[in-house]
């Protein structure tokens, strides 16, 4: 009962989305939807403009958290595996913007862009992208070097391997899910980024979350239903991936991620 | 068959006060298992890391059938591990693993394949290629994690503490295979372990390390029952130590008395020991015998420890457990058989 | 060196912000600004709304981690103690809402709260918080509570205290540092929060978030700032706050939380 | 002072087809302490569980002094734990952790410090009680567990494992201490082990469980010297069993040939057994020698480990350390002297 009611929780608000996305019109207190439609979801998905912002979105998305990963993986090397001094303040300092408000961050950067010159291009929108993401890759990535152990390394070394070959055949194999993880969460937060897209892109470029953003203004509750749903998709079906990554014993989420 | 020597080595780490390795000499001949002893943090894996090229000395040579090593790049050295775990690589199935050193230096498929098989029928596992390491025990991972090393057929075998984590029958099995394999494959090895028992059932000589160097270095049963200086004899278990003038066949000391040695040579201000299991107890006096009350009994098995009190002092001693155990407060005589009270410094 | 680049990267869209509210007025391609005052921050201090806001901001963010962390607790101690079969989809359950865009959740939100009458009021506001917060108290907590020993209570038992004594004395206290932070994740959500605000409240209650949002359309530079560095400042302190709950390994970050 | 007694307990899990405990009986005489041993999972701990209360028996009851426990709630029942890990609450100093029981129960603050300044003499720790546990080595730290749990003057202790994760040398001087403390306290006491040496050591009885049931139960010299059983001669370390039909005084055996036996009551089919200690290695024939050839020496310290072959047949020997390692494939006589040959059926 008590797990049943977590459920609940948890899912109440994607089912009433749902409910509306496939509903002609549903007022309280009606329990259901009176009449049921697909016409939302058959519009959007003819719309070339909404097809171009999924696009749009998911080829940033993959971007920035291929970038995220190449840049991060050093600096989580060093991180995870060294001891420094002043080691707790770089974790500290990492860890901050994982936390802090996008908001804050947005207006910072949104000046920044505008006195480079990088307001409202692509790559003004990528760099901005990997200010969110790229502390949360290094954040994960040095949880995982933490706990990873180089003496698979060093017996691959014993055994004649040269660290290139070191590098592609043991170190990428073993890290493998720990370097998914780390990048589907920073597909994730580039994928939801709206606010950070708009105030360096100036509105230049639509991505889903910008349309669903405008569309909120404007339109009625069931294309806006069917757009958040759509742009849900992804991260549900990422979440379920990561399923794949876990072990017998579910606590292993906490340890991988 | 390789020989190694360890000439003048230094090591210090910046967090430590003192150098790990002092001045660091050892000479291991081919095809021998040396074991080195010690308390743990005396620098018996930074050595094994100084061999495989993980670290470099400060100062000091390191050689490979006298010829330096330290220019020579780690995966050249053709120096192999052997840890607590066995650090097979998960992705790759038990054949995969073994063959992982062949594929690096460039075997056919059909040659790896022979040679891991060779491989598995040493270690006692044959026909296990195509398993995932995960599936196997503890025991069997090590077992392939050898034969993954072996299969290359390098010049020096390094064991770090490899039955550490392992249960005491399969730790004892264990042992005996790395022993026979490493006697019959002739590799030069180095055996890192705080287990005095382990040291002793695998080594040809066993190095006893302290300070940063080797304190003492012999055979087993050598070092064990005739241990030359103190700090080796306390780490083989000797409890008793007399220290006094001897002269002709006796050593007067202020604490135990008078007693009959065997030693004829040792002469001054001397110290003796014996092994507990030596110190015979019994009701007669005799020749070395000193009066004592039981303080108390412990039955081991095979053994039973007894302290016994002698005025302010209390001493220990191991007697065959077919004796009765004695209740407390008995009143004994302790024997320190003559022909057992050997000279430590 | 490449420490340096870590924290400069870091750092640099929090710099931007600081020069720009101290600043009269900076343009590029100047590296600095010519001229500096600290009128804006003065100007907002003085400004009823804005302090008002601060200390609704502050209230909510308090009450909704109060309530998370007390929801949150036993399903926590459930998931992260005890095996039950289904276990890794109710964790993946609960992990789903910490990744999933909130402009999403957003949107169901707000028709619910629409449709329930609870749009527009604090509760409403509270409840709507709630729902990203709780998911993170209990993904937090379930982590704590999986390295969590029994055995501390186990013994309290046997040396004769009653349940509710071992909670209070024994249990509570050695969870201190793991509820301290799942609490102070659930505030700086919480204090975040614009989008749920605007959308539940409909704009009746104006949290310092929503404030800064509707400055960005029309204020200066300087005053976005200087919102912005208060909207900071909050979260900013708190991470600071959780470097005490940081052993000797710096690494016990990951494992604290 | 508390007699322990279980009648019939039976105890399953959902997840496990068989019970964990099946009919279990066992009688603890007051001050008594008894070892549970075994190997893991065969419900050692659960049965501590059942007395703390911290999980219910199916069936079957528990009595403290002859009154049944179950309906008394955990926290009322004076029974204390002892673990693998001291669970020393880390936000408290030590004489608080030690007078957390005592402040439970109503103790004045004065009459607190009284009683943690005696327990801290009886552990051998005086003078601590302001340092936190994190600055206490691990076997400090499990000497103030110890006190904390019996600062209080529980009915029972319940042991389970309290030695495992310390070193060799901690471990024995825990060992001692632990139990001249419980000797003197007189306090009723169960331990769970699965270290034979740790339970000769330091039992008054030994009780190896097997099945969810006590399989054997005999002071340690005893079960060592002379198991019952099969099962529990392989657990105390035999290795060679002889099947055969006895009559006055000789087993015939059809893999062995004819033994004397002194054992003149047994007649029939039966199984005998020797310690591998008891086995000696010589050149000379005598009474029941047996024609083999030294395999393997392996030098333990003490005692050497002899690996014979005789025929297809391989016979594991220890000899004492004094004799000199032989070679391999050297020719010698086994001997099973008739005093050491017993039945274990």
């Amino acid at each position: 009962m008590k797990r049943f009611l977590i459920w609940l929780a948890l899912l109440a608000p994607l089912l009433t989305l749902g409910l509306f996305a496939l509903s002609k019109g549903w007022f309280y207190p009606e329990p259901f939807p009176a009449q049921w439609t697909s016409q939302a979801f058959s519009r959007l998905l003819n719309d070339s403009r909404t097809l171009k912002a999924i696009l749009d979105s998911l080829l940033l998305a993959f971007i920035v958290s291929l970038l995220s990963l190449i840049i991060g993986y050093p600096a989580a090397r060093e991180i995870g595996l060294r001891d420094f001094p002043g080691k707790k303040y770089v974790w500290l300092a990492i860890f901050l913007p994982t936390v802090i408000p996008p908001l804050a961050i947005g207006m910072g950067l949104s000046i920044l862009a505008l006195q480079t010159g990088l307001a409202g291009t692509r790559l003004g929108i990528i760099l901005a992208h990997i200010v969110p993401t790229l502390p949360y890759t290094v954040f994960t990535l040095a949880g995982v070097f933490a706990r990873y152990d180089e003496n698979y390394e060093y017996q691959a070394l014993a055994l004649g391997a040269s660290p290139t070959r070191i590098f592609f055949t043991v170190t990428l194999r073993l890290l493998a899910p720990g370097l998914a993880v780390a990048g589907l969460f920073a597909f994730l937060i580039s994928w939801s980024q709206y606010l950070l897209t708009l105030l360096v892109g100036g509105g230049r470029v639509l991505t889903l979350p910008v349309l669903l953003f405008s569309a909120v203004s404007g339109g009625n509750p069931t294309t806006i239903s069917a757009l958040s749903l759509l742009f849900l998709a992804p991260p549900v079906l990422i979440i379920a991936a990561t399923a794949r990554f876990l072990g017998e014993n579910p606590n292993d989420i906490h340890e991988r991620i | 068959m390789t020989t190694l020597t360890f000439t003048h080595i230094t090591k210090s780490y910046p967090k430590r006060d003192t150098p790990v390795l002092d001045d660091f000499l050892l000479d291991v001949q081919s095809g021998e298992l040396v074991s080195l002893l010690g308390p743990s943090g005396i620098g018996k894996s930074t050595l094994l890391k100084l061999i495989a090229g993980i670290e470099r000395p400060d100062a000091g040579d390191i050689r490979f059938d006298g010829e330096s090593v330290l220019s020579t790049a780690p995966n050249q050295r053709e120096a192999v591990f052997m840890f607590q775990k066995a650090y097979l690589f998960p992705f790759l199935n038990v054949g995969e693993n073994i063959a992982f050193g062949l594929k690096v230096k460039g075997f056919s498929t059909k040659e790896r394949l022979i040679k891991v098989a060779e491989m598995l029928d040493l270690i006692g596992l044959p026909g296990i290629e195509k398993r995932p390491p995960n599936e196997l025990s503890g025991g069997e991972q090590q077992r392939v994690a050898l034969a993954r090393s072996l299969v290359i057929r390098p010049k020096v075998l390094l064991l770090d503490e490899p039955f550490n984590s392992l249960d005491r029958p399969v730790r004892l099995s264990l042992q005996e295979a790395v022993r026979n394999i490493q006697r019959e494959l002739g590799i030069t090895t180095l055996l890192v372990t705080h287990d005095l028992d382990e040291a002793m059932a695998m080594s040809d000589r066993m190095a006893l390390m302290m300070g940063g160097k080797v304190a003492a270095i012999d055979k087993p049963q050598r070092l064990f029952q005739k241990p030359p200086c103190v700090e080796t004899a306390k780490f083989v278990g000797v409890k008793l130590f007399i220290e006094g003038v001897a002269s002709s066949g006796t050593l007067v000391s202020a604490e135990w008395g008078k007693l009959k040695i065997e030693d004829e040579q040792k002469v001054g201000r001397s110290i003796f020991a014996i092994r507990p299991e030596h110190i015979r107890i019994q009701k007669e006096k005799c020749e070395n015998a000193l009066a004592g009350v039981v303080k108390n009994c412990v039955y081991r098995g095979t053994q039973i420890e007894m302290k016994i009190a002698l005025g302010e002092r209390v001493l220990r001693a191991h007697i065959p457990a077919k004796n009765e155990i004695m209740p407390a407060e008995e009143p004994v005589q302790v024997i320190l058989p003559k022909e057992h009270l050997f000279a430590v410094n």
